[in-house]
């Protein structure tokens, strides 16, 4: 993958301003990768493919991938239910993902866990559990562990806005705030958690200011900007490598799809569906990277096709891999 | 006038006509008031008596029990809502530390009237977090009645009564049994005992003691067996705590054999005090050993579907049981 | 008691800087009968009158005396484990405050709960339980209780540094932000948790900043200083009470002694002891009132006479007071 | 060369020697680094071994346990602690959600190899909140050792080997035997079993599953026993999860009795399950009910001290206890 080499050169060095057309052209790939991912991850669900849900990141796609995007291979991903495709961003590979989904041995979880709950140890990549907010606590202590091995790696963790209610989210940012962690904790606001809107869920309005309650940075940004997403997050990268502490990354976006696919979505207005779907960052995007003359109607097509055929194949290698035995379900209980 | 609802339909049901009779009574949780509830628990509550009433909470787990517990120390009857039992741990020292143990402290200075529904239970595919018993934590500490029905009727009747009951409840709902789960329900509000299990199908052989969706799993096979020849009493406890000891050591008195079913994992299950109190109490009654058919010490339940499958007790398994058992 | 009556008046119609005389009294008489007590209540500790532990409040008393001091009889008041003297400031007779600490059956909860946790239904004083940040939580919940019957009653609720670290904590800020409800969260700073200090706790300076990460009003206070806490909290409950939503007061402030009784807290510099007893809030509120000439040396020995009286009484009672039979162990489970 | 130490110099010296041998061994808490902890368990770590491997952590049990996990990740062996058993509210999700189902939900790919030392137990003036036991809640979900040593010589052994394990374990340290038990202990380190049960003195009339401060009681008892002619074999557990099945099993087929004494209330505390296990698989040579001698089901454990004793298990109730068995 051509990406990731721009992952390993374009960051740091490049100031915010002056983006290589090499890590443009890799965001916008990767956004619409993502995207294609997700799609097919619920087109997938609704034909009975697989069993349990899944839990649509569509929409979401600035955040996700302008925050993981610049990661080095020994950085951590600590990722929440809605962040499958953050493994993707974080290199997994799509046979693996799909296997994910179906539940089956080729999955990095043997069928263990369910769709949503992706890890891959390999990657760094937390293999999450369902219980909100946990990610942030675990990659909080990963941090924690990195930094007293005076390593530069970084812990990327993401949640959504109504996890930054829950007490557990806090002690991870005091924590963090104390020792001055490389943590990253992107919030990805999308207004809504399940159908309980922003105003049941706290009294803020920018949720960077939960930051605040730590003595920690805390930034929000457009999160259907990528390019607004990626130099906040690279610049906390930064700074979380250099021993300057963690930073609360606010990506205010939205949720285009229910919040799993068993869930219709009735409690919100089509209004602000519609004016949401918008603000779709993956053509606004497309329009920046036009207006540069990054993209051609012929790329858009042949980055899509690429797309298509490697979904294709992952989808193909999912449904040809075997379901573990029933018995798998005694083993990696002890050690 | 009863008719045949589903269980879901009968816990919304009492919900509304609870919140109809009595304005002290108020709901709160994820999840809930909108959106009505992830299985539509509490439909058509928010649209009736409004956000005062029914309120969609921060997501937080010990805020949700914490606030119920301070609101009924003004006069409250709140009903919390914890979204899967897998979520339950934020909530554990607001259950079992503080409401749990209000009263106790307190030498009855306060009393704390809470109803917390808790859907639990596996075989739908939930995975790792979606699909725990976790009955044994409650059940095992004095102070809170946690219950968990199996039918329709006793859903409706059961959790009417916990909510006019003084004491803390736990109400457990097996979100299998939601939409599987019929009974003729009458219309009007009534109360089950929450001090009473059920012998839902008299027998001379043996004594199945169950609960929760292996309530219906065993009155299968329990007909089966009839059919075999072995004449099985079927008991849902309906309530884990207390447990109503009378009407269990009554029934393996007579039969003189017992099997347990459960759903969660073996070790310290429901099961384990079963087992315990009938060998102290019934021992010499005892014509063969107490048995358990039960999950697998596995972390419950493994996603994939063969793994789920390997997990959940199904007749299958239950018949092997009891084919043991009256063969011992 | 002659305060009673300066509560019910003195409070909301008086502006912050012209207290009445009476007022300024009553404050006084409090915090020394507070600091008697407690004293007490160590010496009989150490004395093996009593099982358990007991945790001193001696050097905080501003804090405790100055948030109460204002409260009606129909507001609720959410000890934590260092406050037992928050209960005399909520008129709990010394009586029963003594028999808690026996263990008797003169005590509220008749020997059921340690002599730290003393609760008082009739004076809505919330029986504490040792969990740290529980009686925030549960105070919230009363809040949220009397904000919907539309009542003009707030909560106050007291805890320590430490507390501000758990999630509990901020679970209850958050919910009372989203409702707006009329609490006062008192956080007596006293840099200390058992023995750790403020630097590994949090990241913040001020404590009262924990606010900023729920949307709601924060305040920082001398604790020291008794009239700056009783303005900054007469002027949060009285926003409470208007359904202008809850504050974190935070007052900074010492404890003189270990954290409990079987703490000799070595773990702290003399200096740092010594520099804080200097700043003890009784002489120095003594020397307020005898620049205004409103105290001599006479009023100090007939107030202290007074209290030495009714605590002789109060212990004597409790010495009387029988042991609960062994049996009643079994009562007051259930309902 | 060994000599005779308290429980809390064992553990002292077991932390001492596991952070001097393995620079991944790591400690955090509260209270643990500058104080040495409330009873001292942590004592010379931190002028030893400084901040960055003895940490005073937030007042946070949830992040304590967490921040274990996330160190466990990338080569730390933390051994974090929960001041009393009481606090460990807030880390029941970490533990039991997280901690103990990783390796299971990563297949292996993830394990985490923390030792979380947990002070628990009554009969020391605690109350209803420095008092209690709660091995029940762990010991019933999969993936996690739970132990309880009862002397000395084990707590070093056991700790020492929980550290070197690869699986999360809870470490239940009773605080009554802090500065009560004493035992020959070797100075230089050395580990203890965690999948054994010890048989602390044989005996052929009846078996005493325990452990443990309960432990040292029944021994107390047996020996008093013992004059009146009844030979009792005291089983210390010392690991309540995984359970050793066999010995305890084996011991009970030859004694053909049993009688179970723990400090937890009845209901659903560890006996319940050793009951089970008995009566499933020695049940032919009962020759009398597995009994219990438990604490009562009330809110462990009420503060004054008439109500304290009347909670407390003591050599007179185990006394009564084994009297009634052995006249079975
Ligand atoms: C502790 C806990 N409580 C409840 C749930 C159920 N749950 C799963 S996702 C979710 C809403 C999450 O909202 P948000 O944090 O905004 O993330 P989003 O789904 O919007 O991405 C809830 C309540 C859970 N997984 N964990
Ligand atoms: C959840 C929980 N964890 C631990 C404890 C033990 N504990 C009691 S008081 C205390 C320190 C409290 O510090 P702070 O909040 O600053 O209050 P202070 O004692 O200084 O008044 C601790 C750790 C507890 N009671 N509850
Ligand atoms: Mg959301
Ligand atoms: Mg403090």
């Amino acid at each position: 993958m051509a990406t990731k080499v721009n992952r390993a050169t374009a960051v740091g060095d490049a100031p915010a301003s002056r983006h290589s057309p090499e890590l443009l052209l890799g965001l916008y790939r990767m956004m619409v990768k993502c995207r294609m991912c997700d799609e097919k991850a619920r087109i997938l669900f609704k034909q009975g493919k697989y069993a349990g849900n899944f839990y649509s990141n569509v929409g979401q796609e600035g955040g996700e991938v302008g925050a993981a995007f610049s990661l080095r291979e020994d950085d951590w991903v600590a990722p929440s239910h809605r962040d499958w495709t953050s493994c993707i961003v974080k290199g997994a590979p799509l046979k693996a993902c799909f296997a994910q989904l179906y539940g089956k041995t080729d999955s990095p979880d043997r069928g263990k866990s369910t769709p949503a709950h992706m890890g891959y140890p390999e990657l760094h990549i937390i293999t999450p559990a369902s219980t909100i907010a946990a990610q942030l606590m675990i990659g909080t202590g990963v941090a924690w562990g990195l930094k007293r091995q005076a390593k530069d790696s970084v812990v990327v963790s993401f949640c959504g806005d109504g996890a930054t209610s829950i007490g557990w989210f806090h002690e991870a940012l005091n924590f963090a705030g104390v020792h001055r962690l490389p943590m990253l904790y992107v919030v990805q606001n999308n207004l809504w958690a399940e159908s309980v809107p922003l105003r049941l869920q706290t009294a803020l309005t920018d949720l960077s200011d939960r930051a605040k309650g730590h003595g920690i940075t805390g930034v929000s940004v457009d999160g259907n900007d990528i390019l607004a997403v990626y130099d906040a997050a690279t610049k906390a990268i930064a700074r979380a490598r250099a021993g300057q502490g963690p930073t609360v990354l606010e990506c205010k976006t939205y949720r285009w799809y229910g919040h799993s696919e068993i869930d219709p979505a009735k409690y919100r207005m089509p209004e602000e569906v519609a004016e949401w779907k918008k603000k779709d960052p993956i053509p606004r995007f497309e329009k920046y990277l036009a207006d540069r003359k990054l993209l051609s109607d012929q790329i858009k097509k042949q980055v899509r096709d690429e797309i298509t055929r490697e979904i294709d194949e992952a989808v193909e290698f999912a449904e040809k891999s075997p379901y573990p035995a029933p018995e798998e379900a005694l083993e990696h209980i002890w050690a | 006038m009863a008719r045949t609802i589903t269980y879901i339909d009968a816990i919304n049901e009492a919900l509304h006509q609870e919140m109809e009779r009595d304005s002290r009574v108020c709901i709160l949780g994820e999840d809930l008031g909108m959106g009505g509830g992830v299985f539509k628990a509490t439909a058509g509550l928010y649209q009736k008596f409004g956000e005062e009433r029914v309120l969609d909470s921060p997501l937080a787990e010990g805020i949700i029990i914490a606030a119920a517990i301070g609101a009924s120390l003004v006069g409250y009857r709140p009903v919390p809502e914890i979204q899967f039992a897998d979520f339950i741990g934020d909530a554990v020292d607001p259950i079992l530390q503080q409401a749990a143990k209000l009263r106790y402290r307190s030498a009855g200075g306060y009393s704390c009237p809470i109803t917390i529904r808790v859907c639990w239970g596996g075989g739908t595919g939930g995975g790792l977090y979606h699909s725990q018993e976790n009955t044994t934590w409650f059940a095992h500490e004095p102070g809170i009645r946690v219950l968990a029905p199996s039918t329709a009727y006793d859903a409706k009747g059961m959790l009417i009564a916990a909510i006019r009951d003084e004491n803390p409840v736990l109400f457990f709902e097996h979100k299998k049994l939601y939409r599987t789960a019929k009974s003729e329900v009458p219309e009007e509000p009534y109360t089950v005992s929450l001090d009473e299990a059920a012998v839902r199908r008299p027998g001379r052989d043996m004594t199945v003691l169950t609960y929760g969706y292996m309530a219906s799993v065993v009155m299968e096979a329990a007909e089966e067996m009839a059919k075999r020849g072995v004449d099985a009493e079927v008991v849902d406890l309906r309530t884990l705590a207390p447990l109503d000891k009378k009407t269990i050591v009554e029934s393996v008195r007579k039969t003189n054999r017992c099997l347990i079913v459960h759903e969660d994992t073996k070790t310290l299950g429901i099961g384990a005090e079963l087992s315990a109190i009938l060998n102290e109490e019934a021992f010499d009654d005892l014509d063969a050993p107490i048995m358990r058919v039960t999950g697998p010490d596995v972390p419950p339940v493994p996603f994939s579907p063969p793994l789920e499958k390997f997990f959940m007790v199904d007749k299958e398994k239950v018949l092997a049981g009891m084919e043991k058992l009256a063969a011992y």
